[in-house]
């Protein structure tokens, strides 16, 4: 068996008083790519959003490769190789497109190079100088998705990277992440647009409530269809 | 039996710009004053109450209202700042109250807002104009150029002491105004030296005073002109230091090492304060003792009674001598204008003035036919 | 929960109109002005969003309006007042009119700039008799019927006008204008894109919040009998932004509850420590008289640390 | 009655020499659901922003029923009928649903203005703001507060308050974002159904959504128009699919 | 004459610089409006006296020490409050440090009193220049020599390293900026201080020639806010700029009508935001 990346067990999360997360098990193997899918507000962003630390307050264990991160700080465990994507994208207004690119720090070797990343999406080259929030929503996310790519983080959390992105572009995302799998990347997808998740992933895990309610594996896609209809509505 | 105590109440900055010259050191100054008593009068234990005006008017109105209407004061007691002065002697007068005033400076108190009841006692603007002026004149000091503080206060500062300048023979070359609680001076005073006046009169308080001396000697002007302080305390010396204050001249009512008396008692106020106290604290203690002898000389706190006991005693103690208490309220008492010394000469902390000339009471504060007081001239 | 509110309500006003039998009735004035004054400024902050740095201008100016009419002019307290009601509001008028078109902290500063230009005024103008203040202002008597003279009539009074006041304010919130001013506050280029002229609004919230802060300053500068700078100066626009924060943002009664409280730490400290020492023997609340401020900026910090929605809004999370 | 309800004749728009619009000629016909697409950047919510009035067009003139409106400030525009809604979700958080959709009511009424009347003069425009809730599904939600609720559902409920403006002109920037499979069905149902009797001009990538409702499709690209017509017409040409829909013809993957 | 008033001008104006710079730094990325910097400014003067006066320590070393000391308090502050405030409306951070100044300066004022203490330039620093038209204090030219590098090894920290990138973004988003990787909260403690630190060093600089006292930074801060909105909030450079400028302007209203020098910087605040609503140097949003 091949090591584990993300190790998530009973894990529990708030935001200030309200309870989101009742008990959330799953684990990703080094290579793997999931999709964590459900209903809006199913729970499935706050998952991502717990991994790092980022919610109120949270319980149980997460292993990030191999080491506990439950009491630690977020800036550490996004050190141990984390790249996040987040839903609202997080582009900053202040910085220029070039500025937002450079910005997370460099946490290990091997990520990939400027002009590699500008080749991937010329849209950025083109708007480089522009402050980052002038930007038009899909060229945000192309952004948003652009930037962790340098840092060398070999776990990547994405949260619906799709969202807002004409079609053409989704079927680029859609090469990267598969050439990123190739590469040897961890993947977490938060999708909402199942035809493209169901294409990359090793595995889905269905999110309802705060809980993982179904798993189905790459060759029970057929199988499980009925499910997957019933908890999604596709 | 058990009398009630009787009660007097002190209010004045506690804590704002204003707190070193009264403040906490006027209040220790009257408890010194009640104990010198005795502590009690007329078999009436003496009780002080004080409370910090924040140099806000209605606080100190209000406040003494209060004090009047529920807690049954005898007397108000009142210090620096002009506009809760005369607030408050407004609100004594209307509740037939005495208000006894030790550090503002407006001679509206005792002039065109004068009332029966109200005593200004330490000083006003005009001993202070007066002093300074005449004495300046006095040593052949022709020439003025004023930098006056851009308010009420500096204007009435300015005019006061010019009068003096021109009744005297003396010529004013022009003035500058600089905002309250300017921070720089350089500028001004610049534009003072381009004036080639031999004095320069500074017709402002506090802080502003303090920042021009010190501007003043940075840029070499005191080698040129004589600093003339309208409104210095020792307190404002002390803060210049005597290395940039030296030469500078000012007005004061008292000074602590001006007689034996006066330096008994501001050593024993040292022991309690770690600071020598200036006229206003001197004031403070005297005042108090003035209306504590009043009371027991009238046998009564009634205010009219005491009052008129209080007019037709002659002052006489580590404050002033022969001072007296006109019909308008004012105390007339002698004034002194000093020079602060040179570093050399300073022998000891607080050691800073040298006295330059005496100017009586009657010619030092307003003369009755210039007063706008009706107490006065009826 | 409409009940309880009638109730407490019901008990407050009861409550204020037995007060003066036990408290000092000048400093319940005091107390009723300011909360006016906060009110007046919450239904900007509060209602609109709008921070201003300025109000004192309006507070301290109907001031002395109101003092230069009764005392030099003849006017009575009513008509003295109402025009230092429309005296602010022109002022709030001309305020608001170069202020509204900036947003968040460039608005404040503006109104804090003019403010300081009107306070600049008041030094310079010899009728304001500078930093002497402006003394003997009149009561007077009300149409001539009812003698102010008397601390407890003037109560009645100020009481009655407070009340108005507080009630107008609710009135306003609860309007269809408030409903649109909410609106704005909440999300502004939505409420464009409905079609309403946000600016138009922002200007009438500040002339109304402005014409209020008029009123409760002139009705302040009766009963104290004087106006001075220090009701112009920002430290007071400070003020009632304290007063207003501390009792609880956009709540009806956090004005109230955050000037009864300053109020009473600028009269009572002093007391306070007396008190303190006497009770537990420790001389050194003695001095507390003298340190307001220390006492004031701690409190600050212990609200701002712990009771962030201000003491009503705390209050009301509870419940 | 003119046919042509929106006409744009060279409206251009350049950010510091960055040219994001540049001549797009765009006729809305009225009672149509015409539907802009384009890549990412192309230009489209600018379109929108320009022709409410959020931005200043660079060049060009904006005709609405004939009557050049280039000039006019934001809200008139809105007075006049012409209606958006925004990318990101626009709604009153901290206001009940039924109050949302209330302050839209509100301006018929004429006294916005009116500080000193009592809030119940309100109450007679709940009857219709029901309707209108209803019309979306949110009446079981009148009296909660916005913020508390889902996603789509503020959706929904941005577009009863855009519906109770009784807009001639609906703009609507990507309804659809964001939204599970169920709410993308709920939505575009509702669109279709209150497009009877209005006109709509909307921004869509979701093509299923586009294919299903829009009678006219115009394409930007960089700023300018690259086609125009049937959804049939667009996504068969070649151009389009280059830039814009994919190998997959604009079929989600 | 002019010309002279010109050069006065401009040594205020490098106070205001330097004071508006640790404003700007302050509210650009943390987002805080200090209002406690008048205080720290105070402070710094208040540390610099007493090093002279219990310890013997030369103003030179006071220079870099009462800085770095007043920065602790400063870091300490940011721990104990600020750090908690941060996802608030920035109105609290206003008003807790609000609270604070008054705290510090009543506390200070109950020990050391309210009309001031005494200083003097060091030696080397005392004599003057005649420059011609003007004899300039060789003091005051040390003033405007020091606080002009100040603010623009400042100034080149935030805009050009990364470093400055990292404040920038963490101002807006500071737990995605964590996220990253980036040990934000000790940043901001970091900077919180840094910017105490730069109002502590202007504290220094004007121990000597004002009177220190612990109201002396409450008639400042107020004059400092207008400078740092006109330059536009948080923008470091407009900050600098706009401070020198205003103690220009302000030295030439000192000659042409004196009374009103406190009151133009608020007449220049309106009418720059009337024609430039995010100040001369801000960015609209
Ligand atoms: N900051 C927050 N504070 C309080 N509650 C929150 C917060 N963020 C999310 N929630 C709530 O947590 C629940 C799960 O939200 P989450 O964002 O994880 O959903 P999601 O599955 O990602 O759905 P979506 O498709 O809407 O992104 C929702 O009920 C949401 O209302
Ligand atoms: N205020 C602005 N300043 C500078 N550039 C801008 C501004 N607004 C938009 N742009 C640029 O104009 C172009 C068009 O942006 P627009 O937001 O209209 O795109 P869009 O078609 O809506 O794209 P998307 O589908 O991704 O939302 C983009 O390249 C964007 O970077
Ligand atoms: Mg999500
Ligand atoms: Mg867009």
């Amino acid at each position: 068996m091949s090591t584990l990346a993300l190790g998530v067990d009973n894990l529990q999360s708030w935001y200030g008083e309200s309870h989101i997360l009742h008990g959330v098990n799953f684990s990703v193997s080094d290579g793997e790519v999931v999709t964590l899918l459900g209903r809006n507000g199913a729970g499935r962003s706050t998952i991502l959003k717990t991994i790092l630390g980022l919610t109120s307050k949270r319980t149980g264990s997460i292993l990030v490769y191999g080491k506990e991160t439950i009491g630690m700080p977020t800036y550490q465990i996004a050190h141990l190789g984390i790249g996040y994507c987040p839903e609202e994208r997080g582009i900053f207004a202040s910085l220029s497109t070039e500025e937002n690119l450079l910005l997370p720090p460099q946490i290990a070797k091997g990520g990939m190079s400027l002009d590699e990343i500008y080749e991937m999406f010329p849209n950025l080259y083109e708007r480089r100088s522009s402050p980052g929030t002038r930007l038009s929503g899909g060229e945000q996310q192309m952004l948003a998705m652009a930037r962790i790519l340098r840092t060398g983080a070999r776990l990547l959390l994405l949260d619906e990277i799709t969202e807002g992105l004409a079609p053409v572009i989704v079927e680029k995302l859609g090469e990267v992440v598969s050439k990123l799998r190739v590469r040897g990347y961890t993947i977490v997808l938060v999708e909402q647009n199942f035809k493209f998740a169901a294409q990359l992933a090793d595995r889905h895990y269905v999110v309802e409530g705060g809980l993982i309610v179904e798993v189905v594996e790459r060759v029970e896609l057929g199988a499980k269809a009925d499910v997957l209809n019933g908890y999604l509505g596709v | 039996a058990d009398q009630p105590p009787l009660k007097i109440g002190f209010i004045t900055d506690m804590s704002g710009l204003y707190a070193d010259i009264d403040g906490q050191g006027g209040l220790e100054a009257m408890k010194m004053a009640v104990a010198d008593f005795g502590g009690s009068v007329l078999g009436r234990k003496i009780e002080i109450i004080s409370a910090d005006h924040q140099n806000k008017a209605e606080i100190a109105a209000s406040k003494a209202r209060e004090w009047i209407d529920q807690d049954g004061v005898s007397v108000i007691f009142g210090g620096t700042n002009s506009g809760t002065a005369l607030a408050t002697s407004k609100v004594a007068a209307e509740k037939k109250r005495i208000y006894i005033n030790n550090g503002a400076g407006t001679s509206a108190l005792t002039n065109e807002q004068c009332t029966p009841y109200t005593i200004h006692y330490t000083y006003d603007t005009i001993a202070l104009a007066n002093g300074s002026a005449n004495g300046m004149l006095d040593k052949g000091y022709k020439n003025w150029y004023f930098l006056t503080a851009d308010y009420a206060f500096g204007y009435a500062l300015e005019k006061d002491a010019s009068n003096v300048v021109i009744a005297g023979g003396g010529k004013v070359l022009g003035n500058v105004k600089h905002p309250l609680n300017a921070s720089d001076f350089s500028s001004y005073l610049l534009q003072a030296q381009s004036s080639k006046a031999q004095v320069l009169g500074l017709a402002n308080a506090g802080g502003d005073t303090i920042n021009s001396v010190k501007a003043a000697n940075e840029f070499g002007i005191t080698k040129t002109m004589k600093l003339a302080g309208l409104l210095v305390f020792i307190s404002d010396v002390h803060a210049i230091g005597p290395k940039n204050a030296q030469g500078l001249l000012a007005t004061t009512a008292w000074y602590w090492d001006q007689n034996d008396q006066s330096r008994k008692f501001a050593a024993r106020f040292f022991e309690k304060m770690r600071r020598m106290p200036g006229m206003v604290q001197a004031g403070d203690y005297s005042s108090t003792m003035t209306y504590l002898n009043a009371v027991k000389a009238a046998g009564t706190d009634d205010s009219d009674k005491v009052m008129a006991q209080l007019r037709k005693t002659k002052i006489n103690d580590m404050f002033t001598k022969n001072g007296y208490i006109r019909k308008d309220g004012t105390m007339v008492h002698d004034m002194y204008l000093y020079e602060v010394k040179a570093p050399a000469d300073v022998k000891s902390p607080w050691d800073y003035y040298k006295l330059v000339s005496t100017l009586p009471g009657e010619k030092a504060f307003t003369i009755p036919p210039d007063s706008k007081c009706a107490l006065l001239n009826k | 929960m409409k009940l309880l509110k009638n109730l407490l309500l019901i008990i407050l006003i009861g409550a204020a109109i037995v007060a003066p039998l036990y408290a000092y009735p000048i400093f319940l004035m005091k107390i009723l002005c300011f909360a006016l004054f906060a009110a007046a400024f919450n239904l900007l902050l509060g209602y609109t969003g709008l921070l201003s740095f300025g109000h004192a201008a309006f507070f301290g100016g109907a001031g002395y309006c109101v003092g230069y009419l009764m005392r030099d002019a003849g006017f009575g307290p009513a008509g003295g007042i109402i025009c230092g009601v429309l005296f602010a509001a022109t002022l709030g008028a001309l305020v608001g009119g170069l202020a509204i078109r900036r947003q968040g902290i460039y608005f404040s500063m503006i109104t804090l700039a003019l403010a300081q230009m009107f306070y600049f005024i008041c030094l310079q103008i010899p009728l304001s008799g500078g930093e002497d203040g402006f003394q003997g202002i009149p009561r007077g008597e009300l149409f001539g019927l009812l003698n102010l003279q008397s601390d407890l009539n003037l109560y009645y009074l100020v009481l009655l006008i407070v009340l108005g006041g507080f009630f107008f304010i609710n009135r306003v919130i609860s309007s269809p204008f408030g409903q649109i001013l909410k609106a704005i506050k909440e999300n502004e280029p939505r409420a464009i894109s409905l079609g309403y002229k946000v600016n138009l609004f922002k200007f009438l919230a500040f002339v109304l919040s402005a014409s209020i802060a008029g009123l409760a300053g002139g009705t302040q500068a009766i009963v104290f009998g004087f106006e001075t700078l220090s009701d112009v100066h920002w430290t007071m626009s400070g003020l009632v932004i304290l007063m207003t924060l501390l009792g609880g943002v956009g709540t009806m009664l956090g004005p109230l509850v955050g000037a009864t409280v300053i109020v009473l730490l600028e009269h009572k400290v002093g007391e306070l420590g007396s008190y303190l020492t006497q009770l537990t023997g420790v001389a050194w609340f003695n001095s507390l008289g003298e340190s307001v401020t220390i006492v004031t900026g701690f409190i600050f910090i212990i609200c701002v640390m712990s009771f962030r929605r201000g003491l009503v809004g705390v209050f009301i999370k509870k419940n | 009655m003119q046919e042509t309800i929106l006409k744009t004749i060279g409206l251009g728009k350049t950010f510091k020499g960055f040219s994001a619009v540049t001549d797009v000629n765009l006729e809305v016909a009225r009672g149509s659901i015409h539907t802009l697409i384009g890549p990412n950047g192309a230009g489209k919510t600018t379109c929108f922003n320009l022709l409410t009035k959020f931005l200043e067009p660079s060049s060009g003139q904006i005709l609405f029923n004939g009557i050049d409106i280039t000039r006019e400030a934001p809200a008139e525009i809105a007075r006049r009928g012409v209606i958006r809604s925004f990318q990101i979700s626009a709604i009153f958080p901290n206001l009940t649903v039924l109050e949302n959709v209330r302050i839209a009511l509100q301006r018929n009424l004429g006294t916005e203005l009116h500080f000193w009347k009592s809030g119940r003069s309100l109450e007679r425009l709940n009857s219709r703001a029901m309707g209108f809730l209803e019309e979306v599904g949110l009446a079981d939600f009148a009296n909660e507060d916005a913020v508390s609720l889902a996603y789509g559902r503020k959706r929904a409920l941005e577009i009863a308050t855009t519906l109770a403006m009784e807009p001639e002109l609906m703009l609507l920037d990507e309804p659809t974002q964001g939204m599970g499979h169920e709410d993308v069905e709920r939505v575009t149902e509702l669109i279709k159904r209150v497009a009877k009797g209005r006109t709509i001009l909307m921004v869509e990538h979701n093509m299923k959504v586009v294919a299903s409702i829009a009678d006219t499709i115009t394409v930007l690209q960089r700023g300018e128009v690259l086609a125009e017509g049937s959804y049939g017409e667009v996504s068969r040409n070649p151009l389009v699919m280059e830039a814009y829909m994919g190998s997959h013809r604009g079929e989600a993957l | 004459m002019l010309l002279s008033q010109l050069l006065l001008g401009l040594v205020n104006g490098s106070f205001y610089a330097i004071l508006s710079l640790g404003l700007a730094v302050i509210f650009g990325l943390l987002n805080v409006i200090n209002f406690s910097h008048g205080a720290m400014f105070m402070l710094g003067a208040i540390v610099t006296w007493m090093g002279g006066q219990y310890f013997g320590i030369n103003y030179w070393a006071m220079l870099i020490l009462a800085p770095l000391t007043v920065g602790l308090v400063g870091i300490i502050i940011e721990r104990l409050f600020l750090k908690h405030l941060y996802h608030l409306d920035h109105l609290y951070g206003l008003l807790l440090t609000f609270g604070l100044t008054l705290f510090i300066e009543g506390i200070l004022r109950s020990i050391y009193g309210a009309s001031g203490l005494s200083y003097s330039a060091p030696e080397l620093l005392s004599g003057a220049t005649d420059l011609g038209f003007m004899v300039l204090p060789n003091y005051r030219a040390w003033v405007v020599f020091s606080s002009l590098i100040v603010c623009f090894a400042t100034w080149y920290v935030i805009e050009k390293t990364s470093l400055g990138a990292y404040l920038r973004a963490g101002t807006e988003n500071p737990k995605l900026v964590q996220a990253f990787g980036v040990n934000f909260p000790l940043m901001t403690t970091l900077t919180y201080g840094f910017g105490v630190a730069l109002a502590a060093f202007s504290g220094v600089l004007a121990a000597p020639i004002i009177q220190i006292s612990p109201l002396m930074g409450s008639n400042l801060i107020i004059i400092v806010f207008a400078v740092v909105v006109i330059g536009g909030m948080g923008s470091i450079m407009g900050s600098i700029l706009t401070g020198l400028g205003l103690g220009l302007i302000e030295g030439l209203t000192k000659v042409f009508y004196p009374q009103a020098s406190n009151t133009v910087v608020f007449v220049i605040m309106v009418i720059v935001l009337l024609f430039r609503p995010a100040g001369l140097f801000g960015r609209e949003k």
